[in-house]
């Protein structure tokens, strides 16, 4: 098992009703974030989000390290 | 001296703009959101912004080093704000220094749309009705697709 | 209050920048375009504006006039120096706020465009080399066309 | 005849030599124009340049009145 940090922010952060959690997990962040939707009842589908590690961007198929730093990213709404 | 950032509380656009300012450069173009007083219709009071800061900083840094090798520009720059912000506020500030403007609006063009589109930041709108909700354009099945600023 | 004026001295952008902030509007695009180093390849140590200043107005208030009609905006300004520049001077500024961004760029855009192409105001071009020259862009045939600023 | 100011701007003004003159003259604008180049030796055919009259934009076939201001209009080079 790998344990690994996720950050979760608006309206992720609202529906998990945390702001970031200490996971352990094996696997990618695609089976990472299928659990973890599970878990909290996430409305959105993985293709509605992008994921990072380490606070730059990845791949739903990237396999976290022990340590990493994980964020689901909503859609975002700046500007 | 980096391009983009996050800026947590309310910044000057004068000096900002005074770092491109350069004797080769001709034209000057900008941008900025300002908090209005209505979205979609609603009586807005205000809104607060929030980013995952520093995939926000990296991921902004990228646009405006791509602006500088995709268009003929002198120089860019980008602010964004998070937190509470209040109706007239400034929300986010772009601008370009380039020899000619064509490559100055082409430029500050694709900044804030690509900083829109990509840029890990969130807003929370509060309505005069006393309600509040986070916008999360593309994905929002239950409203029309948020176009605006 | 006209949109469109001639100043015939150094004039301050925040003020005008201000009058064109409203709770209605969340966009804000401007231009301004400053005195370079250099135009077509030579080096050039300042220039003087000159303007019929009469029909300046009124064509440029034309312009200001039409753009408002043209683009869902909320409001636009210009103004357009004339007199000794240096290099680094401002020679003119244009501000378009709007409710989204996508107008506020087009008619900033469309604005510069027309005064560069219709106000009666006319650009000597001082050299480092000791001449000296106006500027008539569509009619110089013995040079190619200068579509700089 | 009809007695009108004409105004000399930027180059225009370089190749009379004098910003303005009183001229006496009967017939159009292009007319007048076409007068005063071979007065003065402008280079400009009327087609590269436009006509005002009393400081709004007038055209070639217009005829001046009594105590008109006229201008050439050559190229302009603004912004």
């Amino acid at each position: 098992m790998t344990r690994a940090t996720v950050l979760y922010f608006a309206g992720l952060r609202d529906a998990a009703g945390i702001a970031q959690e200490t996971v352990d997990h094996d696997g990618d962040l695609a089976a990472l974030y299928a659990a973890l939707r599970a878990k909290h009842g996430f409305a959105w589908p993985q293709a509605s989000l992008r994921v990072s590690l380490d606070g730059a961007f990845a791949r739903w198929s990237d396999t976290p390290h022990e340590g990493a730093e994980i964020a689901f990213i909503p859609p975002v709404s700046g500007g | 001296m980096t391009r983009f950032a996050i800026a947590d509380a309310p910044f000057e656009i004068a000096p900002l703009r005074a770092r491109l300012l350069r004797a080769d450069a001709g034209a000057y173009a900008s941008f900025e959101g300002w908090v209005r007083d209505h979205n979609e219709g609603r009586a807005a009071l205000g809104l607060r912004y929030e980013a995952y800061v520093a995939l926000a900083e990296s991921e902004g840094a990228k646009i405006l080093d791509e602006a500088m090798t995709r268009f003929a520009i002198v120089d860019a720059a980008c602010v964004h704000r998070i937190g509470e912000l209040a109706v007239g506020d400034l929300a986010v500030w772009v601008g370009v220094s380039a020899a000619h403007r064509d490559a100055a609006f082409s430029a500050c063009r694709w900044i804030i749309d690509e900083v829109k589109a990509r840029v890990p930041i969130w807003k929370h709108e509060r309505y005069a009705e006393g309600d509040a909700q986070w916008l999360h354009p593309q994905a929002d099945s239950e409203a029309s697709v948020r176009g605006g600023e």
